[in-house]
């Protein structure tokens, strides 16, 4: 039976925040999960050129429709088979997860400074400002987003280019929602007034004493924003809106599977699932993340 | 009372009106409707006739105002490709989605609800777990291929339920549940923390030591609380519904306002987007003052001030 | 069902408008030659003209027709039709204001006038090779209902002379039809099936699902690896048929910035060799398509297979290139709505020489507005003649200084021209030569392949498709 | 207006009929309405001297420290800072002289940042002397509010409450200003650790010279520490004096009852019964003519109707028509 | 009679991912009829918990047991939920720290004050509600009958606390537990709260146990008190014993921190015990108080400290022996 040493009265009380978190999100099956799926989608997509067994854009008409490797037909030629148009399926599943990714980052950040700016600038200033803000939102929240970016996509073609800029657009709606609630819970905070008693200017303190202390939300919202990009653009690839094809996106993939759904069921399965444990990667690790700065578990 | 309702129809009119805007834009990006009105074979000449016809000629902030002074009468012009009244379109299809988005909201709910309680009840167990992952799993399932292997199992593979259509309540089980299960983990989790926060209140503890039974302490005084906030997130999944009806109403053949409302793009036409862009935004406005009210009449600290 | 005497059939797209002056559409061509006859019909065997609603028709001067109107012939709300309805229609159909868009069957009527008792004289503006099978197109519409309802009730209670009547009307959603009992002896014959109900249904694996479970009867389009594996299951009959439709790469020989490589005869040509035509069709386009090489369907008149041919040959596309100035291949867009498995694999196949195709994947209108604009570089289009079986129907389209005229070569706009004013069949076989080609050897255009149409059908169902895209479903019977 | 002496050199703070009102909503569906919780303060403080602003919760005490601190805006009337408006200061001018301490070490700690930093920001902003001084700048301020050198990297929660107030203060003081608005330092620690902070709160008043408005609910504290005591009601100062005269003859009746409050650690004294109603009136509407006649145990007539005019008595400024009557009587 | 509480041996533990958090270390106490017991101590040293625990309600991952937990003869540890559900609210009621979240906000006062006596008593509405509005009365609310339409938020928090009050008395219960019931009230309405408690409880003959951490509030209204730190009674006696002769070195600390108008010296240095309390996570020896005790020694470290009885219910917990605690208190005083 150890005895504890009881703590003198100056003795720091407990590890840093920093170990703190790391032991949380260690502790987290969720976040580690998440992680583990997530990181290696990443790795195949970083590594696509050096993995990818074939020419994602090498069509084989020949080679048409050629079935997964455990179905009977199929060769190690072709593991996951080819498409319609004779392509090697594994390899634009590969390349296409660079795209997907892509979209799913370059959109949430776009929307993420949109959202960001407005939703501290609300919170922080409140008043006129807030009141324009809130209204805006109301009425981004007011246009369904598919519906919106469906139309301007039919409007300006479809490329790469120009679905992330329509998704960044369109998706910070959330962004502003969260940080204009976690800036006003902050900003009632003492220690922004003790800032502001110190003298420090209003640019000051929202960069540092508002922002590091509504980036947990932050990250969250932005965790949980990549996914809802990925899934949006998979939904206007689907609807045939989304990026240009030869590029594989997994949206477009299941898009142009959809034909094959009835008898080559494969091809929209495959893309379908690695969509899904995508979005299940993301999802796991905004909600493990939440969980793990969530202040009751802090303390 | 009357002053907050005038209010928000002020905001709900500028909602519409900036709206409008921006659906009105759209026609900036367009360029020419006029082809597309002609059709594939018509000639020059016809698509003049139609660009006067249509007023395409005139300065887009004319056109703009002159449309505006016709939706304020309720007049949303003609269809470029049915060639009748907006309108009269919308309304013909909005009862299948309308439909359709409340059967989905309630399956949501009637899903979520019980989950969510249940979850918050008992933390950490079985339950709890089955609902978190089930929560997890429903917001990583693209709605679009999720309904295509739906169609694949039960419309194919095992002929049982239709996969096109909306004549009877049957085809409206998988646009249903397709359209509905991407609301229930919102819902859910919003009940189960809600009800978490609630059971963790100083007064359920107050509720618990007048020796109330577990039963009264669960239902009466907690969900009542916790239920408050999942009207509003209802209500806004509702209208977020409007935006998800489009791809299912496509896949399954229902002609409700999303199906129209996708065909209308490809089709550029505009009018018929403009008129059900305004028209799903005054919905949501409509449904989230609905929710605000209901909210008010739940919860005493907003109804007696 | 066979059962219920009701033909169940299913288009992917919403029919705008059942009044047939006011759709342009594909369905509505059909809808049209189901409800209303026109004065004269041309049988899809023979090819030959016969008398519907005209008993008879005298060719007056190139430009004048007189018309003798058969008698007893029935409106579907019971009314008879006269020389007044035939009258009236014409000259609806001329009128400048009318508002209808089926322009380009009708744009050639001057006017009708009554010259007797039941013969009517119609008048053309000008003289033109086509205007029986124009007149097959026009439907006869009764003066006085129209006069009542105008377009709009025509669309929603249409009226006509045809085997078979609408019943219902829900727009864009479903259609129901009624075989027209007091159908008169015609030579299109009465309808055999009682009923046909037609939904839209816009996702092709519902149409086949559907189908499969009898649900419904007949589908068309359906993709060719679907056509081959739904075959297989025995659950359903496919047939596969030809169509006018033809697909074509326009490449713009005059628009787009001074240093536009397609400015450049060789590079067009370059592009002609690359594509490795038949090996699409063989692979993926498949049923009875066949590569074509001149700006025409084969069987329509005047089409012509002697022209300058294109046969794949990389190597040839590269050296071509080379000479062109473009030893590294180049950029550019390509403008496509339709097929996108065969347009990228066109695509490849122009990658495969060097050049880097960006594809832009858009709505048939959009293309064409940027078409028309002289934006597009190279577009990837086809065209269905409007089912009528004469290169008038495409040339002068393209070609003959109209708005989709790209090419601007005023030596096939007057050939094109000269034709169209005479009646002399073998001088307009010679010129349409003549500007067939011309554009080969240009090289305005890659023709592609004439397109096919699958048609999925229940196996009780009896029915023979059309080169010209019109499924005539009096004709069709249960087995 | 108070009845402190007036001498040559200008009281260090001064505030002139200060007011601030806010527009609050009541209900959803309801406007808004004004809200006066500051409402006509006029107060002195000399250098060296501890003003102590006591007052129930809701009263404005607050409001009126914030407009103190320039984190507020006042309605109407002015800060004076050794006579000069502080609206002719800058925000950074102010923070010089004045800082504040607030109740709850527990948010007035911004938990991103490190001890080190937290203490160095204001020396920061004003770019007080070199950089590379600061840190033994800071680190004395350290060891004058007992904190040892080792936490100058840690979080804040690593530290105890006790703790946090001390760097709270340390922060306060280490721009050495001369004014320091504790807002109820000491309410949210335990008696163990209040009574260390009181202690520190002492030994750097003498040792910096400095200048504390103290706000408080416990009364006993505020006698312990204040040289002088304002006693506020719905956003008004009742009565003000010094300290000894204020605990030994209060002259407002809600001062009384405060007093009669007080419970000090003596069996057998048994719980006085202050005779106050039990509601602290709704701020948003204050009863009319003295805000207090609804509670108050010695009501007249007159005090429904006017209210009060502040009074200056044997010393003590007081605003309570008891006193007009006995001036009348005289 | 036996004593209308007894309480032998309480332990609390609350299992963490850090280990067992031992909240509660075994404390023993009696209630009798018509007394008054004050716990006292610093924040976290386990009043609560004390309370929640006889009350059963304590957070479901806390771990109770005891020697000896008996009301009224009844032994608490055994008896089943329903059981005890009925004891609770009926003869044993309690009353919250924060009057302002502790009423439902859903609900009308009346409802909620109706539906304890509806809960345990078989009587009408009408019956149930001419109690509340007698019992509003007697806590000093006026209109009471008005009242009972109201819902909590129309009410402030002085008026939330008498309805709490009002709530507890509803069944006329035999033992009242107050957990800091004035805590987060202004020192008006704190006076005339406790005033109130105390006479009610005087008229109906209740035992209470009142939870605080206000010396103020102990020696104005105990019989009894209860020293408690870290998770132990460190000091038991009656109001007088314990005020006039502290024995426990933390007792005797506590009453220096406080000033004491007319008799601390304004502006001198007030006594003050330097530290702060002990982690009580995972298994603890020897005195919890040695680290911030002036007179701590060796043995202190590794003696597990008994309670010294020095007269029935006089106990404190401390090595030094009495005189010698004595002998420290006058020394600083
Ligand atoms: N920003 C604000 N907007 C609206 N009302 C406010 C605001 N700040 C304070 N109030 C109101 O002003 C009144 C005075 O508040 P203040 O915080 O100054 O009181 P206080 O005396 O400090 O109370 P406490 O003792 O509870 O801290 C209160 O009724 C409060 O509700
Ligand atoms: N649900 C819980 N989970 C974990 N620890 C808890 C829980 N409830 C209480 N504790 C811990 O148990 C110890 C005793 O808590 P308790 O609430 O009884 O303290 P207290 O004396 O009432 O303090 P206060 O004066 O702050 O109310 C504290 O250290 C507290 O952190
Ligand atoms: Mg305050
Ligand atoms: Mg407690």
């Amino acid at each position: 039976m150890a005895a504890i040493t009881i703590p003198a009265a100056e003795d720091i009380v407990g590890p840093t925040p920093g170990q703190r978190l790391r032991k949380r999100i260690l502790g987290h099956r969720g976040v580690m999960i998440g992680a583990v799926i997530l990181g290696f989608i990443l790795l195949v997509a970083l590594l696509a050129p050096l993995l990818a067994p074939h020419d994602p854009y090498a069509q084989s008409l020949g080679n048409r429709l050629v079935p997964p490797v455990w179905t009977d037909a199929g060769s190690w030629e072709h593991p996951l088979g080819t498409d319609g148009l004779g392509r090697d399926y594994l390899s634009r599943l590969m390349y296409g997860a660079q795209i997907s990714l892509f979209i799913g980052f370059a959109t949430a950040l776009i929307s993420g400074i949109i959202g960001t700016v407005m939703g501290v600038a609300a919170g922080y200033f409140g008043g006129r400002v807030d009141l324009v803000v809130t209204f805006l939102i109301t009425c981004r929240l007011s246009m369904p987003v598919i519906l919106v970016s469906l139309a301007v996509v039919a409007m300006l073609g479809n490329s790469l280019t120009i679905v992330v800029t329509v998704l960044g657009v369109l998706l910070w709606d959330r962004y502003a929602v969260v940080m204009r609630s976690a800036t006003m819970q902050v900003r009632s905070l003492d220690y922004v007034a003790a800032a502001s008693a110190a003298g420090c200017s209003t640019w000051r303190i929202l960069v540092s004493e508002i922002l590091p202390n509504v980036m947990n939300p932050l990250i969250v919202v932005a965790t949980l924003e990549v996914a809802h990009a990925v899934l949006l653009e998979a939904a206007l690839s689907f609807l045939g809106l989304g990026v240009q094809p030869p590029l594989p996106s997994w949206g477009l993939m299941i898009s142009e599977g959809k034909d094959y759904l009835l008898f080559e069921a494969w091809l929209i399965t495959i893309p379908g699932v690695c969509l899904f444990a995508l979005l299940l990667a993301i999802n796991l690790l905004g909600d493990g993340v939440r969980d793990v700065t969530a202040p009751e578990n802090r303390s | 009372m009357l002053i907050y309702t005038a209010k928000r129809l002020i905001v709900a009119l500028l909602v519409a009106l900036t709206i409008s805007l921006i659906s009105f834009g759209l026609l900036f990006l367009s360029g020419d409707p006029a082809t597309t009105i002609a059709g594939e074979s018509a000639d020059d000449a016809a698509i003049q006739a139609i660009r006067v016809q249509y007023g395409f000629d005139r300065p887009i902030h004319e056109q703009y105002f002159a449309w505006v002074g016709r939706a304020l009468q309720g007049d949303f012009g003609t269809s470029f490709y049915f060639k009748v009244p907006v309108t009269h379109l919308i309304f013909e299809r909005l009862p299948v989605t309308l439909g359709l988005g409340l059967s989905a909201i309630l399956f949501a709910i009637i899903l979520s609800i019980p989950l969510g309680v249940l979850a918050a009840r008992y933390p950490n167990s079985m339950i709890d777990r089955l609902a978190l992952t089930m929560s997890v799993m429903g917001q990583a399932l693209p709605s679009f291929w999720f309904a295509l292997l739906l169609i694949m199992v039960f419309s194919f593979m095992y002929p049982l339920l239709p996969p096109s259509g909306s004549e009877s309540w049957v085809h409206f089980i998988m646009p249903t549940i397709v359209l509905g299960y991407y609301a229930t983990p919102a819902i859910m989790r919003l009940t189960r923390t809600g009800m978490l926060e609630v059971l963790g209140a100083d007064y359920i503890r107050t509720a618990r030591a007048k020796g109330l039974k577990p039963r009264t302490v669960l239902f009466k005084h907690a969900l009542r609380n916790a239920i408050i906030p999942v009207v509003s997130l209802s209500a806004v999944q509702l209208g977020f519904m409007l935006g998800g009806s489009i791809v299912v109403e496509t896949i399954f053949a229902l002609h409700g306002t999303g199906y129209l409302a996708w065909e209308s793009i490809r089709r550029y036409d505009l009018p018929t987007v403009q008129a059900i862009l305004l028209v799903f935004s005054l919905i949501y406005i409509v449904l989230t003052f609905l929710a605000d009210l209901l909210n008010a009449w739940l919860d005493p600290r907003i109804r007696v001030g | 069902g066979k059962a219920d005497d009701t033909l169940n059939i299913a288009w992917d797209v919403e029919v705008p408008n059942v009044n047939m002056y006011f759709d342009t559409s594909r369905n509505g061509v059909i809808i049209a030659h189901h409800v209303w006859d026109g004065l004269v019909w041309r049988d899809p065997a023979s090819g030959e003209f016969k008398p519907l609603i005209a008993s008879s028709w005298n060719i007056v001067d190139d430009k004048t027709i007189e018309v003798e109107i058969r008698k007893g012939v029935k409106f579907h709300n019971g009314a008879t039709l006269t020389a007044d309805d035939v009258v009236y229609t014409y000259n609806y159909l001329a009128r400048p204001d009318n508002g209808i868009l089926n322009r380009n069957y009708t744009s050639w009527i001057e006017k009708a006038e009554k010259v007797g008792d039941n013969k009517v004289r119609i008048t053309a503006k000008s003289t033109n090779p086509l205007i029986l099978l124009y007149m097959v197109e026009i439907g006869i519409y009764p003066q006085k209902y129209y006069e009542e309802v105008g377009p709009e009730g025509m669309g929603l209670k249409p009226v006509g002379t045809g085997p078979y009547k609408i019943t219902s009307v829900d727009p864009g959603k479903r259609l129901e039809f009624e075989a027209f009992a007091d159908y008169y002896d015609s030579p299109k014959g009465k309808a055999k099936i009682k009923k046909i109900v037609q939904r839209t249904i816009p996702e092709m694996n519902t149409q086949v699902v559907e189908l499969a479970s009898g649900r419904l009867d007949w589908i068309w389009r359906v993709a060719q690896d679907q056509a081959d594996r739904l075959e297989k299951t025995g659950r359903v009959q496919v047939i596969n048929a030809n169509t006018m439709r033809v697909g074509y790469l326009h490449l713009n020989a005059v628009g787009g910035p001074e240093d536009s490589p397609l400015r450049k005869l060789k590079v067009r040509q370059a592009i002609n060799h690359a594509i490795n035509l038949e090996g699409i069709v063989k692979n993926l386009v498949r049923g009875s398509s066949q590569v074509i090489h001149s700006a025409c369907y084969p069987e329509q008149f005047g089409c012509t297979d002697d022209v300058q041919k294109y046969p794949y040959d990389p190597a040839k596309a590269k050296q071509l290139l080379a000479e062109a100035g473009y030893p590294n291949g180049f950029t550019t867009a390509f403008y496509a709505y339709r097929d996108r498995a065969q347009n990228e694999a066109m695509m490849s196949d122009l990658a495969a020489v060097g050049i880097k195709a960006e594809l832009r994947y858009g709505q048939y209108a959009a293309t064409r507005d940027a078409l028309r604009k002289g934006e597009v570089p190279i577009a990837s289009l086809t065209w269905g003649s409007n089912s009528i079986p004469d290169v008038d129907a495409i040339l002068p389209v393209f070609f003959g200084g109209l708005p989709d005229d790209m090419s601007k070569d005023e030596e096939v706009q007057g050939w094109l021209q000269a034709a169209r004013s005479t009646l002399d069949q073998e001088k307009r076989k010679e010129l349409y030569k003549k500007a067939l080609q011309k554009i080969a050897a240009q090289a305005y255009w890659v023709p592609t392949w004439t397109y096919t149409t699958n048609y999925a059908i229940s196996n009780d169902l009896d029915f023979k498709p059309t080169a010209d895209e019109i499924p005539r479903f009096w004709t069709a019977s249960w087995k | 207006m108070t009845a402190t002496t007036t001498s040559a050199i200008p009281p260090v703070l001064e505030t002139r009929d200060l007011h601030c009102t806010f527009q609050v909503r009541q209900g959803m569906f309801k406007p808004k309405k004004p809200l006066h919780a500051v409402n006509g303060v006029s107060l002195k403080v000399n250098k060296g001297d501890v003003l102590g602003l006591v007052g129930e919760s809701g009263c404005g005490k607050s409001t009126f420290a914030r407009i103190l601190l320039g984190l507020q805006a006042p309605t109407s009337g002015d800060v004076r800072i050794d006579g000069q408006a502080t609206t002719a200061f800058t925000r950074k001018q102010i923070a010089r002289r004045i800082q504040p301490i607030f109740q709850d070490p527990y948010s007035s700690l911004n938990p991103r940042k490190t001890i080190g930093t937290i203490i160095t920001l204001p020396l920061s902003v004003h770019g007080v002397g070199d950089p590379s001084e600061w840190r033994g700048k800071v680190e004395r301020m350290m060891d004058l509010c007992g904190l040892p050198k080792r936490v100058y990297d840690s979080y804040p929660n690593q530290l105890s409450g006790g703790q946090r107030q001390r760097v709270a203060i340390a922060r306060a003081l280490v721009m050495q200003p001369e004014v320091v608005i504790c807002d109820e330092p000491t309410s949210a620690l335990d008696v163990s650790v209040q009574s260390q902070i009181l202690n520190l709160l002492q030994d750097l008043r003498g040792e910096l010279g400095l200048t504390y408005v103290l706000i408080s609910h416990n009364l006993a504290v505020v006698e312990h520490m204040a040289t002088s005591v304002a006693v506020m009601y719905l956003g008004r100062i009742v009565e003000q004096s010094d300290t000894d005269t204020l605990f030994r003859a209060p002259k407002h009746p809600y001062t009384e009852a405060l007093l009669a409050s007080v419970l000090t650690p003596e069996p057998g004294k048994g719980v006085p019964d202050a005779q106050l109603g039990a509601t602290f009136p709704n701020p948003i509407n204050p009863p009319s003519g003295c805000t207090f006649h609804t509670r108050c145990p010695k009501v007249m007539d007159v005090c429904r109707q006017v209210a009060p005019r502040p009074l200056s008595v044997d010393g003590s400024s007081v605003e309570c028509h008891l006193h007009d009557a006995q001036r009348n009587a005289a | 009679m036996a004593a209308l509480l007894e309480v032998e041996n309480l332990r609390v533990d609350i299992p963490l991912a850090a280990g067992t958090l031992h909240a509660v270390r075994g404390i023993s106490f009696q209630v009798e009829r018509g007394e008054t017991l004050c716990i006292v101590g610093e924040s976290g040293c386990g009043k609560s918990l004390t309370s929640l625990s006889i009350m059963d309600l304590l957070p479901p991952k806390a771990i109770r047991s005891a020697d000896k937990l008996a009301f009224d003869g009844i032994d608490l540890s055994r008896v089943g939920q329903s059981q005890m559900s009925d004891i609770r609210g009926d003869r044993m009621a309690m009353i919250f720290q924060e009057p302002m979240t502790s009423l439902n906000p859903a609900y009308t006062i009346g409802n909620q004050l109706e539906e304890a006596l509806l809960r345990h008593r078989k009587v009408s509405r009408k019956e149930a509600r001419d109690r509340a509005i007698h019992l509003l009365e007697k806590v000093g609310i006026t209109a009471a009958a008005s009242r009972l339409g109201q819902y909590p938020h129309q009410l402030s928090g002085g008026l939330r606390q008498r309805v709490m009050i009002a709530m507890a008395l509803m069944c006329g219960p035999e033992l009242i537990l107050a957990d800091e019931p004035t805590t987060a009230l202004d020192v008006t309405i704190q006076a005339q709260i406790l005033h109130l408690m105390i006479e009610l409880q005087k008229e109906f003959g209740m035992g209470m146990i009142l939870i605080t951490h206000d010396l103020g509030i102990v020696a104005r209204v105990a019989d009894k008190v209860a020293v408690m730190y870290a998770g132990q009674i460190v000091e038991s006696g009656t109001v007088n014993e314990v005020f006039e002769n502290p024995m426990h070195p933390y007792t005797q600390g506590l009453l220096r921190c406080i000033p004491v108008p007319g008799k601390t010296q304004r502006g001198a240095h007030l006594g003050s015990i330097p530290g702060i309390v002990p982690s009580l996570i995972g298994d603890i020896q020897g005195c919890a108080f040695r680290n911030r005790c002036g007179y701590a020694f060796e043995d202190c470290t590794r003696v597990d400290v008994p309670l010294t009885e020095i007269a029935p219910g006089r106990g404190y917990r401390c090595l030094l022996s009495a005189e010698q605690c004595i002998e420290n208190a006058k020394e600083v005083a």
